[in-house]
């Protein structure tokens, strides 16, 4: 086995309480197969994570991070996704800037009807972390 | 050891170094640091961004790391420094009695193993300021010179072709002995040329603290007086002039954890600053040093009467750097003049 | 070109007439020429006001150390505290009323108009002086007059202006009680974004080549937050270097204060709080340009700044300071929002 | 002093007593090394103590010199090593370092009255004295001591105190009368005036929140004492216990060093500023 | 808070986790754990066995907090919450893991799942170990409702409701109860009167004792929570004294302004002082402000001088009056898709193309054509009328999205009752397809077709036009792919139903959210179908969407039923998982009372104050403050961090 075969990005997903987390159940119930390099942490509402989520879990040494919330509309409290979506969208662009790879942070809307979406985006975000390699750039070095 | 080097040979004498690493000022984004040296070096810098003395006093050290298994003792496992002999070229002779005053700091009462391991593997070879490198320069007022080789194992002095290379300590010797005959032996002119160089540079004006000597009693007699209050009015509490001055060595020691089962973690030491406000605050919230004007005594006091009453040296070496690079303007010098004065 | 007198007149008038307790303007420093921030009671005092190129300092700042000290000593003042401000600095004062630091009426602002000038950067001017010393430098039109022990010297003015007054486009304070020189708003002596639109249109390597060595330079003295008017926070979330307590902070709290990054200075701890800052500041930021300034190792802060700037006026037609009512950025969304890089 | 002065000895927990609960709890814990034999220590002197992944903490050891077996600590739960403390149980271990600062000179005051003020969680401070000096009660004459806190559960070391009854005059007070309290009510500086102990001979120690010390040494001075006879022990923030991390400093001294014990009279002549 | 005593359950689920997950591994990792003193699995944890397992573990071992490693909380968290309050310790401090379907059943590798599991069961014990012991908060009720809309599905609330024994505010912006039921002549399938069902329930609601009547009115401002609302209703002025007018309509005869008559949708007329309907309730007269001619005797004043009632008083101003209540119903009802909007159709231009409602004026015995079916411009009875639907509807590119449900099935009752009226007239219906799903409604259309004759033609009308006195009616017949061009006497446009204006300004003021389409948000579309996302305001009728009206009813009555329900308790329990200041670390920026969609925060004393009953729980305030000020009880900050380093550790 290569070394770049071996590498499995770790992915920290965020995801919503009503509509992600209740679509990464029916992924389950549905025995869609998907990569296991994304741990889910539930939060309430998309809305509730702050930039600084992101950049701990990178700094912690994640490889990729996930957000998922509710579509457009179908917030279960109402706007929290809308909020998420301009907070989220400054973050990315900053962490572009930077020149930190956009693939590395990623935000999809998964419904509770949409388990293979949510399968399916855990797989190609995998996919597309594969070819980054780790994340080293804002990963901590406390030795 | 007195000796000549010709300006173009000075990197034939790092490339023969090789029992050491070698670093000397160079430019980046226009911030003047020490470098390992890459390449050809020129000892044209100002003065650098921040003085040596991270060489000795990292901004970031591992005491230990530890691991715990839960249920278990600790292992700790100790992180002395280790490496190759450093030697940094062009250090200002400011800085070089800044080294002098972190010695003594480091040195007393107990030693200091981290500092010390690093400072014995160091070796600093100097530069004479023939013209003041800064319109904030006052080292003569400090009791220095820009031509002083306190604290400096070489003191090189530009003669405009060729460096006036001088021995200052044995291991400043040992490395001079190194270079062979790269160094040549000085010409009669060359001396002639060097004490009229060093008898100009103390000449050239400087800024000046008045009544430096006065000093420590006349601050002991203003500790309550209104003017820091006064003076520090402006202070914006960030940490330039202590992170960048040549002797504070002021430091915090944490935890940093990498894992929680089993815990792991190192103990580290960073520098720390009498101007941030948790500095002595007590959890409970009272604060000995609760105002800017407090804290901006507590440096100058410092500098200028606690160490001087602990160590018979004031602990400013006069390289401007706190002046030049303070956001608002505060300005030791000032200070010290206007409370010295103002104690009468 | 704006006659100092005017505004030492306004501030003495201000404290004789007793309509505010302080002004808070520039005098000249000890060091060379240079201005440094001052607040004055005294009427008497007035007339050590300045006003030139070297007017950096964003004077909110103290407007925010006033209310602080203010709620420390539990006192309510009965009269406005008076302020000097060029454009930028009065979109902070905009900024801080917005978000409810102190209201408009206890605040006056004595507006001065850059005019078409700004603040100067020093290493520009010693570049043009070659060597000599500079004892004032004052905007005259579009020139900078300096007087070196030579004489005077002419030089123009966007040779030695700061970036940050280049790209300016607000050069004068709109939100003032009494405001002196002309109106130049609009004035663009330099496309807007000129500095960021230069960065980002590097690769994504060089991107990260060029803010790996910045972040890694970072000394974390915290002279960017520290002068910042907007890092007014108690405690900042993400690096603590104070810890208000309350009668009713617990224990609990004081013992579990999150350390999001840790106090070593190395690269990883040091983007992530350069980041959190970015994204703190992202609609607040009126660019002033002070962190850049003062930064000892000269990483260009205005960058990430601008950036968030640039975006939240271009995708969500946010413009910070420019009105004290309403809703912040971060705080509020539109329908309408970028949303295609959700997936 | 060991080689590495930064690396502390493990020590294990082998006691821990609850002294006082709630929010402010204090708890008083007994460490012992863990590869037997450790630094000696005197009257007033404190040691740093680490709980590995939170940190480090200064705290005045509690115990007599007399006793070489453990060293006790009264830690109150305040930050994040004292809560983390606080969480920790019998047989865990931590780490110790020390001994650090000057101590009180017990052995200069033999033959003389002892009086004892404390308030709060500064009764461990000057708890080692007060046993040291008890355990060899024939070399001193009178002792007496105040103790007070905010309320009867906020008195730490009851036993001990009643214990100590046999051997010294003990006056305990609370700040706000309650119902149970049958002795003194009221502030500690108060009670000190209300039982008007003599300058005589005597030596005062005393040691509690600032403020209490304020005032108590108020009034000792308007009792007769001299500054000469007055002592108390500094608390500073501390990170390194060696004079080196510079944030304990009053004035030239770091107390880490110098202090923390001092008498009124050397304390007068320092800067206010602790 | 001391050290967390935790204790850990992993569930192997029969082999539903056990397969993948090597159960006893995760048991073992976790007693690592620094909080963690009691760990165990099972085969079933949820079984009774399982539970009680549980609950003497806890007691056993003084456990303060619970991780159950098991299936998603969306199923057994309420039980196992349950289960360790009755162990004796908050059902807050319980923490489930879910390492069945986030991973036994989406992993296959043995090695790969118990990684992931231990990493999912981690996090878990992490947040558990700074969860705090949280009750429910207790809120008291006031047993009073408020029902916005006096239409058909707000008047069946009322009557629920006040049936049930509890005081109903019925607050209607109009100056009649009725809505637009009111206005139709008959309804499907049934062809029985609109007016005849619907006035004997008017005058119940009129009549009742538990029901406040407030026509002409308008909800300006509700604060509060479920519970407790607190409602400013703004009366308008009617300037008519409904006490003392005896609707002897002297004034009418006097007044001299003449308006369209907005009931009959300005088929005619009315003046500035009129009654809605005869059968209005309250039976009283308005007079309309804005057309009179200026309240003000010596401009005008007739219709003072002609009420010999001495009921008209022009001195009446607005007022506002409060209503508390526990709970709210919306039936803000729906208005017509604006005929203006349709470009092909001649923007509402072209004469003798009405709307749906307009013909059902036209159709009703009291209409303004006494029932007689004539054509607007010139009174002549229409022989060939055209029906056209989908006017507006199913038209994502232009118009509305949706489907309005309810035109297939009236279009089909026009045609029917013009065919009745007019037996030798001809019927054209355009459509696309016939949505006809309820009782009775297939059969109905097929007698519109077979019985009655009605000429259905599959296809849309792509544009009409005003030719020789009739509308050019051309369109397309795909079923047979011929266009088609008829010279119609009269249009009827099928046209989509959009939520009315009250509806927004319902939402707005109530704070409620509403769709994409703007009919008001419910709850979920499956499980809470009649409540908005806020608790305590409830959905009935076309407000919420397109409806016809046996479903208005029918959900009008699900919301009486939710209400009744609920105000049937003392108190209301919320959830305590609610966001919490730190007073230290606000500055009163107000960026958190900008960003909670609740209202749930507000700045008292320059900082942040959270009304727990508002609150939600969803942490926009978290993710908003800059200076972690306020954060959501066991899911702080402090709570995330640990898990994310749980996560990646």
């Amino acid at each position: 086995m290569s070394e770049e075969q071996a590498y499995e990005p770790k992915i920290v997903a965020f995801l919503c309480k009503w509509c992600s987390s209740a679509g990464s159940d029916l992924a389950g119930v549905s025995r869609i197969q998907y990569p296991a390099n994304a741990t889910p942490i539930t939060v309430p509402c998309s809305g509730s994570i702050s930039p600084l989520y992101i950049l701990s879990a990178f700094n912690k040494g994640a490889d990729g991070v996930l957000l998922s919330g509710c579509h457009i509309g179908d917030c279960h409290y109402i706007e929290g996704n809308y909020l998420a979506r301009r907070k989220i969208y400054l973050i990315k662009e900053l962490l572009e800037m930077v020149g930190v790879e956009p693939d590395r942070l990623r935000m999809s809307w998964v419904s509770a009807a949409e388990g293979a979406k949510y399968a399916q985006v855990v797989k190609d975000f995998v996919a597309d972390l594969k070819p980054l390699g780790p994340q080293d750039k804002l990963k901590a070095d406390r030795t | 050891m007195e000796k000549i080097l010709d300006k173009q040979r000075l990197d034939d004498w790092i490339a023969v170094l090789t029992d050491w690493d070698a670093f000397a000022p160079a430019v980046e984004d226009d911030v003047w640091a020490f470098r390992p040296v890459a390449g050809a070096v020129r000892l044209d810098h100002p003065n650098t961004k921040q003085p040596p003395k991270g060489f000795a006093f990292p901004q970031r050290e591992v005491f230990f790391t530890f691991e715990q298994i839960k249920g278990e003792a600790p292992r700790l496992t100790q992180k002395l420094p280790q490496g190759k002999r450093r030697v940094a070229f062009g250090v200002r002779p400011c800085d070089g009695r800044g080294t002098v005053r972190m010695d003594r700091v480091f040195a007393d009462h107990v030693d200091d193993p981290y500092y010390q391991t690093r400072r014995n593997n160091m070796a600093y070879v100097g530069l004479a300021c023939n013209k003041p490198v800064s319109s904030n320069c006052f080292c003569l007022s400090v009791g220095g010179s820009p031509v002083g080789s306190d604290g400096l194992d070489v003191l090189m002095t530009d003669l405009g072709e060729r460096y006036f290379v001088a021995a200052v300590t044995e291991t400043g010797k040992a490395l001079m002995t190194v270079a062979g005959d790269l160094l040549k032996k000085p010409e009669v002119a060359d001396r002639q040329r060097l004490k009229d160089l060093h008898a100009e540079a103390v000449a050239q004006p400087q800024r000046a603290i008045h009544d430096a000597d006065g000093a420590p009693a006349k601050l002991k007699a203003s500790f309550k007086s209104p003017l820091w209050e006064e003076l520090a009015q402006a202070c914006i509490g960030c940490g330039i002039c202590t992170f960048l001055c040549p002797t504070c060595h002021c430091f915090d020691i944490n935890d940093e954890v990498t894992g929680a089962a089993p815990l792991k973690g190192s103990r580290v030491r960073t520098w720390d600053n009498c101007q941030f406000p948790d500095f002595t605050m007590h959890t409970s919230g009272h604060n000995p040093r609760p105002s800017v004007g407090a804290r901006l005594r507590q440096r100058v006091c410092h500098k200028f009467q606690y160490f001087f009453e602990n160590f018979g040296m004031h602990q400013c070496t006069g390289c401007g750097r706190c002046i030049s690079d303070c956001p608002v303007g505060i300005d030791i010098v000032h200070v010290v003049n206007k409370v010295t004065e103002h104690a009468g | 070109m704006i006659d100092v007198q005017s505004i030492r007149d306004a501030a003495r008038d201000l404290l004789t007439r007793g309509e505010v307790r302080a002004v808070i303007g520039y005098r000249r420093g000890s060091r060379g020429m240079l201005a440094e921030p001052v607040t004055i009671t005294d009427p008497e005092q007035a007339d050590e006001l300045v006003w030139d190129a070297t007017c950096f300092h964003n004077l909110a700042l103290y407007l925010v150390e006033d209310r602080k000290a203010l709620a420390h000593a539990q006192r309510t003042p009965t009269l406005p505290i008076a302020i000097i401000a060029k454009g930028c600095d009065a979109r902070a004062i905009v900024v801080l009323m917005q978000e409810h630091y102190f209201k408009r009426d206890e605040v006056y602002i004595i507006g001065v108009s850059c005019e078409g000038g700004g603040v100067l950067v020093e290493y520009k001017l010693a570049r043009l002086l070659n060597g000599a010393q500079a004892l004032s430098a004052v905007f005259d039109g579009d020139e900078l007059v300096v007087t070196t022990a030579a004489g005077e010297v002419r030089l123009p003015a966007s040779e030695v202006m700061a970036d940050r007054c280049l790209e300016c486009r607000e050069p004068f304070p709109k939100e003032h009680n009494v405001a002196f020189g002309e109106d130049k708003t609009g004035r663009q002596l330099a496309a807007p974004f000129t500095a960021l639109g230069r960065f980002e249109a590097l690769s994504a390597v060089d991107r990260w080549a060029f803010w790996r060595r910045q972040f890694e330079r970072c000394i974390r003295c915290f002279a960017c937050r520290s002068v910042c008017p907007m890092c007014y926070c108690d405690e900042c979330v993400v690096d603590s270097i104070t810890f208000p307590v309350a009668p009713d902070t617990t224990a609990e709290e004081k013992a579990n204060r999150i350390r999001w990054i840790e106090r070593s200075a190395v690269r990883s701890e040091n983007i992530t709080y350069h980041m959190t800052r970015a994204m703190h500041l992202a609609g607040r930021c009126i660019d002033c340009g002070e962190c850049e300034r003062v930064c000892p190792v000269n990483i260009p802060l205005r960058l990430l700044n601008n950036k968030m700037e640039l975006e939240a006026r271009e995708r969500f037609g946010y413009e910070p300071g420019a009105s004290i009512g309403g809703p912040s950025l971060v705080a509020s969304f539109r329908d309408d929002d970028p949303g295609q890089f959700i997936r | 002093m060991p080689a590495n002065i930064y690396l502390p000895e493990l020590a294990r927990i082998t006691f821990i007593k609850e002294e006082v609960p709630g929010e402010r709890a204090i708890k008083t814990f007994r460490v012992e090394p863990l590869n037997g034999g450790s630094f000696e220590h005197e009257c007033g002197q404190c040691a740093m103590l680490s709980v590995f992944g939170r940190g480090e903490m200064m705290i005045s050891i509690a115990s007599s010199p007399l006793v070489k077996d453990y060293k006790q600590f009264s830690i109150m739960r305040v930050g994040r090593v004292s809560a983390a403390f606080h969480d920790l149980a019998v047989g865990d271990v931590v780490g110790i370092r020390g001994p650090y600062g000057n101590s009180f000179p017990v052995d200069d005051w033999r033959g003389r009255n002892l009086c004892f003020i404390g308030g709060g969680s500064g009764l461990a401070p000057i708890w080692p004295v007060i046993t040291t000096a008890v355990a060899q009660r024939d070399l001193f004459k009178n002792i007496t001591v105040f103790y007070g806190g905010r309320s009867p559960r906020d008195i730490m070391y009851k036993s001990e105190l009643e214990k100590l009854r046999g051997v010294a005059d003990v006056h305990l007070s609370v700040d706000k009368a309650e119902d149970g309290w049958d002795a003194y009510c009221g502030f500690v500086p108060a009670n000190v005036m209300d039982k008007e102990p003599s300058p005589d001979n005597a030596i005062a120690v005393t040691c509690g929140p600032p403020i209490m010390i304020k005032y108590v040494i108020q009034n000792l001075s308007q009792l007769g004492f001299a500054d000469e006879q007055i002592y108390t022990t500094l608390e500073n923030k501390m990170k390194c216990g060696l004079g080196k991390c510079g944030r304990c400093n009053v004035g030239k001294d770091y107390v880490c060093v110098k202090g923390p014990v001092y008498s009124w009279a050397q304390l007068k002549n320092l800067p206010e500023e602790y | 808070m001391t050290k967390k005593r935790t204790g850990v359950f992993v569930c192997h689920c029969g082999n539903n986790i056990a397969a993948t997950v090597d159960v006893a591994r995760v048991v073992k990792e976790m007693s690592a754990e620094e909080t963690v003193v009691y760990s165990q699995d099972y085969v079933y944890m949820c079984s009774d066995p399982g539970q009680n397992a549980v609950i003497q573990a806890i007691k056993d071992n003084q456990l303060d907090s619970v991780v159950v490693s098991c299936c998603s909380p969306s199923l057994h968290e309420k039980t196992f919450r349950d289960n360790t309050t009755r162990a004796g310790i908050s059902g807050f401090t319980c923490e489930i893991a879910n390492i069945r379907e986030q991973c036994a059943w989406v992993h296959k590798d043995r090695d790969v799942g118990t990684e992931k599991a231990i990493k999912i069961s981690r996090s878990a014990v992490r947040r558990a170990g700074r969860n705090q012991s949280l009750e429910p908060i207790a809120v008291p009720v006031t047993r009073r409702v408020m029902v916005i809309g006096g239409g058909i599905a707000g008047i069946q609330a009322s009557l629920d409701m006040a049936n049930a024994g509890l005081e109903v505010i019925l607050v209607e912006r109009q100056a009649t109860l009725g809505g637009h039921m009111l206005q139709l002549s008959e309804t499907f399938p049934t062809l029985d009167c609109s007016q005849c069902i619907l006035s004997p329930k008017m005058v119940e609601v009129s009549r009742h004792p538990k029901i406040k009547v407030m026509t002409y009115c308008e909800v300006q401002e509700v604060s509060g929570s479920v519970g407790n609302f607190k409602a400013k209703i703004l009366k308008k002025p009617t300037f008519v004294d409904p006490e003392k007018c005896n609707i002897c309509d002297d004034c009418t005869q006097v007044c001299p302004v003449v308006v369209p008559n907005e009931y009959e949708l300005g088929l005619t007329a009315r003046r500035a002082i009129y009654i809605p309907y005869a059968q209005a309730i309250p039976a009283s007269y308005t007079l309309d402000e804005e057309a009179c001619l200026g309240l003000n005797p010596i401009r005008c004043g007739k219709c003072k001088d002609a009420c010999e009632a001495d009921a008209i008083n022009y001195d009446m101003r607005p007022e506002t009056v409060v209503e508390e209540v526990g709970a709210i119903v919306v039936a803000t009802g729906f208005d017509l898709y604006p005929q203006e909007n349709i470009a092909e159709y001649g923007y509402g231009k072209v004469e003798d193309v009405l709307d749906g409602l307009q013909f059902e004026r036209l159709c009703s015995a009291s209409g303004a054509t006494s029932g007689h079916v004539l054509r607007p411009s010139d009174h002549k009875v229409p022989k060939d009328v055209v029906f056209i639907q989908c006017v507006g509807s199913r038209d994502p590119a232009q118009h509305c999205a949706y489907c309005s449900k309810i035109c297939c099935m009236y279009t089909a009752k026009h045609a029917t009752l013009y065919k009745h009226h007019v037996p030798d007239g001809r019927a054209y219906v355009f459509y696309i397809d016939i949505r006809s799903g309820g009782k009775g409604y297939e059969e109905f259309v097929q007698r519109t077709m077979e019985e009655d004759g009605a000429i259905y033609l599959r296809g849309r009308v792509s544009k009409l036009y005003r030719h020789n006195g009739k509308v050019k009616v051309l369109g397309t017949d795909t079923l047979t792919g011929q266009n088609v061009e008829i010279d119609a006497d009269m249009v009827v446009l099928a046209l989509a139903m959009q939520p009315s204006k009250g509806t927004a300004q319902a939402a707005k003021v109530l704070k409620i959210g509403r769709d994409k389409d703007g009919f008001l948000a419910e709850a979920h579309p499956k499980l809470r179908p009649v409540e908005s996302v806020t608790a305590g305001i409830f959905l009935a009728g076309a407000a919420q969407g397109p409806k016809d009206i046996p479903e208005t009813v029918a959900q009008a009555g699900a919301a009486a039923a939710k209400v009744i329900a609920l105000l049937s308790q003392a108190t209301l329990s919320h959830a305590p998982t609610v966001a919490r200041v730190r007073r230290s670390h606000c500055t009163g920026c107000e960026m958190c009372v900008t960003a909670c969609p609740y209202h749930a925060i507000r700045l008292e004393n320059g900082k942040a104050v959270v009304n727990e009953v508002l609150c939600e729980g969803c942490g926009s305030c978290t993710a908003t403050c800059l200076r972690a000020a306020i954060e959501v009880k066991n899911a702080t900050q402090m709570q995330v961090f640990e898990m994310i380093e749980a996560c990646l550790a």
